[in-house]
């Protein structure tokens, strides 16, 4: 763990002298991309961060959201990659630890969980496969073990992951408003750290994931303890709820380092501590190995002497361990004793701000040919085909995955995962729809409108359940910031989602950067993850039973946008052409209609078009509700396209509706006048899913044979490669 | 060709916490009156059967075999094997 | 009319039983911490779901000699009703108020899915208001959910009705599809799936009727309604 | 008195299945070409370290504890147990 030379100067002139070892750790820590964000911080700043709904205050780790009736929500997204990458099962339990740990700074209680996954080809690659199936079971170990239920996530497998992994996870909290941490402190407060022991796991953690991975050994391990994660929130909640906390903060990258310097700075305070009286694992422990370790499952608490003692009892009742490292002052000094010995003495400002770098940025090379297409093999059997595509790892039903979460604990989740979102109900009476996506092939190709779509799928995918999107939090990976070429790709991205965040009026409440995502063969494809909260009033959209004569409608234009599209990739292996673009005032206009025709109770369930397709959604529709359907690709509406593009084209801002006969009419008169583009294209029935363009089946699959494909193949591969 | 038992005991390297055996120590065992105890590590044991010419043989062949299928994860746990005549 | 509702550490279904027990059905309910006794004027006990000690030994093993079962153990020999839930039926497993053991699921990993019950004993304090072979739509969620029971015990508990609910499919390998069972005299009833989370229309797709009566059967029998 | 490590084996007794070594048996080790493999059983194994005046009370001792906290389970579980000096 070190600086870099410049650094070092910029630091030794701040302080005008020679730091000492404990300082030149905690700095590094602390000036890591990982805790400074000093590529990203000058531009994240573009975001719009304020909206009617959002309530901002300092020193929060996660975004907060007025839902009504003196309510809160509380959201955060974070990444593990680089632990993950070497060992999936700790790195993704810990992952989620920490991202739970700052719901709960905010004095909420977590209350659900989402995971997106991400590796190379498990097909072919075994590595990929192991970290696949261990992560997942890292994250069900530990939410599940939490009481906490995993909702939702996403999974996806490209070669740009190979020997490397995605795992991101993001969390939501509730509770009331007044119960909120008013973070603040004066002089004489007492610090505490609560929960786990300090080790030296994770010690370099933070810079770990600062730099490329590389092959060789790394101390950077985590032992995952969901039982003690699960006793601290318990014992903060109580005292919470005790009015016991002046200021609180989770211990993540970086660890005391980052979490004193930063608690500080927020409040303007100083603090003293003594490494001495942190509860340390091993006892030979050296005042630099202590400030930086990453020991999972702690927490910093601000409180003071009079609640102490109630603090004390709260601790021993929940069998966690609380001890006083320090006490705040009032010189904006971070003050790190060993005994009477001063090891490190700094000012918080100085340790809390890195020096903000403006990195030079280049459009990449590879995108000059990159909407070309080559010509492709013409499909000789499109059934053949589709049963290959419905169980296609990236395809194919995700169930093995949230089979092994506990969804239903904690009895809110009112529509289960395995439809667009899952939907919570909350204490008012509201409910509350929440989703994660993205796509990193979209964005290798064009990284603004990629992640332009990945933003709109995830209200597409809340909007399904009549949730109107009111906050957003972005997640953005990338690989090496100093290469300016990624550099572009990451500002592409982040205007792309600036624009779009403006234009529909949803704030961003919170997000992550993670740079330095490469793998032994380059780096990752640009990977932002977009998560939407979304707020119901009345009642969410129940998917009811499809019955044949039910009809289905589709709203939104199909383009000639294949690239990055799941048939050209995984079917043609050929990654190019021009990827799905959003069209602002059409996606508007359609989500609109959409939650109006939810609101007006005219449909027995609506499904998004995304990754495969018309195809693939009309099929999910079926196969979820095993039951046929007959699709007619003339009436789709758009420009005329051969029939492969209307089928599998990604284009954006497209809903499948399902109603009764006795509906359409007033459906029809409801659409005219939105302006939305839409087509009545199908009619339910049959055990055949079909797909006919003058009168013949383009497409036709038994629907049970695909369903039971759909279901297992992902399990199969996994459980018995 | 001979048939030898070969047990595999995969547990964390030192200085990795065992917090399983943590809890069975503190909230199990020195919850009654068994003072005598220090410490709890758990392990997890396979035991494999094989058919190999020797002992020697049967030991490389199954720490091949844990290395190559990723039984363990060489970053957190260590492996101690022992052979036994069946 | 007084329900006892017993939390250890690592307990996390606790709300969720609490909530359907007092939001729902209007009883009276109230949490008892595992170091604590419990009060003498307690109708019934529910050891709820979660991960007691984090699972770890066993699921229920440590949770088994908390202070507080040796109360539980009382109240079972007076005949008051407990029902042990996911993580408390392992626990009164453990603790060894009801019989068997309670072994990883087959598939190896934790389930969350949704099934259905089989009524098989409609005489408990928390079956009597169900009909015998009537259905229940319910999720289980566990990891160590597999019931198991030697032949011999099988034979006895089949004797003494002791096969409270059965799965009517296969789910985990349990020892002839048990999904619940009741010690002898049929006051403590242990079971792996989750009633509380089946028994509201709101958070059940399916039918909230049958696991609604679990805890009309209670009500019924500690007196409150008939 | 000295410090004696006891190493508790806790396996399922015979008869009753144990899926999980099953499937790395034929998951794993058998979709590979280790089909010298025949067996694979898994078990769990508790190190303990103790204070006792000699190995045998150490290893009366570790049996006292296993079966008075129920470390096992005798309706599906038998354990083996060794004494090691430290
Ligand atoms: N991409 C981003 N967009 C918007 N806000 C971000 C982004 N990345 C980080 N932030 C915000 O910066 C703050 C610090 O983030 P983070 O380092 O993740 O906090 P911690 O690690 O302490 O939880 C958080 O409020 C977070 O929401
Ligand atoms: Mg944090």
């Amino acid at each position: 763990m070190s600086l870099e030379p410049q650094e070092l100067d910029d630091l030794t002139s701040k302080i005008g002298r020679k730091p000492t070892s404990t300082e030149l750790q905690i700095v590094a820590a602390e000036w890591s991309e990982h805790c400074s964000y000093k590529s990203s911080k000058k531009h994240l700043k573009m975001l719009p961060m304020k909206g009617p709904l959002v309530i901002s205050e300092k020193g929060y780790d996660s975004g907060v959201l007025d839902v009504g009736d003196g309510y809160v929500i509380t959201a955060h997204i974070e990444s593990h990659n680089h632990p993950s990458a070497v060992e999936p099962y700790g790195g993704a339990a810990t992952g989620v630890g920490g991202v739970i740990r700052d719901i709960l700074s905010a004095g909420t209680r977590p209350i659900a969980i989402f995971d997106g996954l991400r590796f190379g080809d498990i097909e072919k690659d075994l590595q990929a496969r192991w970290l696949f199936k261990n992560a997942v079971t890292g994250i069900a170990d530990y939410g599940n073990c939490l009481g906490i239920p995993t909702i939702g996530g996403e999974v996806e497998f490209d070669e740009c992951y190979s020997n490397y992994a995605l795992v991101d996870v993001a969390a939501i909290g509730f509770g009331k408003k007044k119960n909120l941490i008013k973070n603040h402190a004066k002089k004489g407060d007492l610090v505490v750290l609560l929960g786990g022991s300090t080790g030296r796991d994770g010690i370099g953690g933070s810079q770990f994931a600062s730099d490329s991975l590389e092959s060789e050994n790394r101390s950077a391990v985590q032992i995952p303890d969901p039982f003690i994660e699960k006793l601290i929130i318990e014992a903060i909640l109580e005292a919470r709820n005790q009015n016991l906390i002046h200021a609180m903060k989770d211990l993540g990258g970086g660890g005391l380092s980052c979490a004193v310097s930063e608690t500080a700075d927020a409040l303007s305070i100083g603090i003293e501590m003594d490494v001495n009286k942190v509860h340390t694992r091993e006892s030979d422990m050296n005042p630099d190995e202590i400030m930086v370790s990453e020991s999972q499952e702690r927490m910093l608490i601000v409180t003071n002497n009079d609640k102490l003692k109630k603090l004390d009892k709260i601790c021993k009742k929940f069998r966690i361990t609380c001890s006083v490292i320090g006490h705040v002052t009032s010189n904006n000094m971070m003050h790190v004793k060993k005994g009477k010995k001063t090891c490190a003495n700094l000012p918080t400002d100085v340790v809390a701000n890195a020096t903000l770098l403006d990195r030079p940025s280049k459009k990449p090379a590879y995108l000059k040919n990159i909407e070309k297409e080559k010509k492709l093999k013409p499909i000789l059997d499109y059934s053949k085909m589709m049963m290959k595509f419905i169980s296609s790892p990236n395809i194919a039903s995700k169930i093995w995955v949230y089979g092994q979460y506990d969804h239903e604990v904690g009895i809110r989740t009112v529509v289960k995962p395995g439809m667009d979102s899952s939907v919570l109900r909350l204490d008012n009476g509201k409910f509350l729809a929440a989703k994660i996506d993205g796509n990193p092939k979209h964005c290798y190709i064009n990284p603004r409108e990629g992640a332009i779509g990945c933003f709109e799928e995830a209200c597409r995918n809340v909007v399904c359940t009549g949730a109107k999107p009111i906050g957003m939090l972005d997640h953005l990976q990338f690989g090496n910031p100093e290469n300016p070429e990624i550099f572009w790709t990451f500002l592409e991205s982040l205007k792309g989602l600036t624009d779009f965040a403006k234009y529909f009026e949803i704030p961003c409440v919170g997000g992550k950067v993670s740079l330095y995502n490469e793998t032994p063969s380059g780096p990752i494809k640009p990977t932002p993850i977009i998560g939407i909260l979304g707020l119901i009033d009345k009642t969410p959209l129940y998917s009811q039973k499809i019955t044949t004569g039910n009809c289905l409608v589709i709203i939104g234009d199909t383009k000639n946008e294949m690239g990055g599209s799941e048939y050209f990739e995984y079917i043609h292996k050929f990654v190019g052409g021009k990827c799905p673009v959003v069209n602002f005032q059409e996606s508007k206009t359609n989500m609109n209609i959409v939650l109006d025709l939810i609101r007006k109770d005219l449909l027995k369930t609506v499904h998004d078009c995304s990754k495969g397709g018309l195809a693939v959604a009309v099929s999910e529709i079926c196969m979820t509700h095993q039951i046929g359907c007959n699709v007619s690709l003339e009436k789709v509406p758009g420009p005329k396209l051969d029939v492969d593009r209307i089928l599998f084209s990604e284009s954006h801002s497209r809903y499948l509706l399902v109603l009764e006969k006795k509906n359409t009419k007033k459906l029809e008169e409801l659409l005219k006048k939105s302006k939305a583009s839409y087509k009545m294209i199908g009619e339910f029935g049959g055990e055949n899913i079909r797909f006919n363009k003058e009168n013949k089946h383009v497409i036709d699959l038994r629907v049970d044979k695909a369903q039971k494909t759909w279901f297992n193949s992902l399990r199969e591969l996994v459980v018995h490669g | 060709m001979a048939i030898f038992n070969v047990h595999v005991i995969i547990e964390n390297k030192p200085g990795i916490s065992d917090p399983e055996g943590e809890t069975i120590l503190n909230d199990l065992v020195l919850k009654g009156t068994h003072s005598a105890i220090s410490k709890i590590k758990t392990a997890k044991m396979l035991k494999f059967t094989i058919k190999e010419k020797d002992k020697k043989s049967a030991q490389t062949r199954v720490k091949e075999i844990c290395d190559e299928l990723r039984i363990y994860n060489p970053m957190v746990s260590k492996i101690t094997i022992d052979v036994f005549d069946s | 009319m007084k329900i006892g509702v017993i939390v250890f550490p690592g307990s996390n279904c606790d709300r969720d039983m609490y909530h359907v027990l007092t939001d729902v059905f209007k009883l009276d309910a109230e949490y008892f911490w595992h170091e604590k006794g419990l009060p003498k004027n307690i109708d019934a006990v529910i050891l709820p779901g979660g991960f007691s000690y984090g699972d770890r030994l066993r699921s229920g093993a440590i949770a088994a000699h908390s202070p507080i079962i040796k109360d539980v153990k009382k109240m079972a020999e007076k005949g008051i009703p407990i029902l042990g839930v996911c993580n408390g039926f392992q626990i009164l497993v453990e603790a060894g108020l009801l019989p068997g053991a309670l072994l990883k699921n087959t598939s190896l990993n934790f389930m969350c899915k949704w099934t259905s019950l089989i009524v098989e004993n409609n005489k408990t304090p928390f079956t009597n208001k169900l009909k015998l072979h009537q259905k229940i739509p319910i999720p289980i969620a566990n990891g160590e959910g597999r019931y198991y029971v030697d032949d011999e015990t099988l034979k006895k508990l089949k004797k003494k009705n002791q096969i409270v609910f059965r799965y009517s499919e296969v789910v985990n390998g349990s020892s002839d599809r048990i999904a619940g069972v009741c010690n002898e005299d049929g006051n403590v009833v242990g079971m792996m799936p989750h009633p509380e989370r089946a028994a509201e229309s709101e958070i059940n797709p399916i039918d909230n009727k049958p696991s609604s009566l679990i805890f009309e059967s209670l009500l019924t029998t500690i007196g409150v309604k008939n």
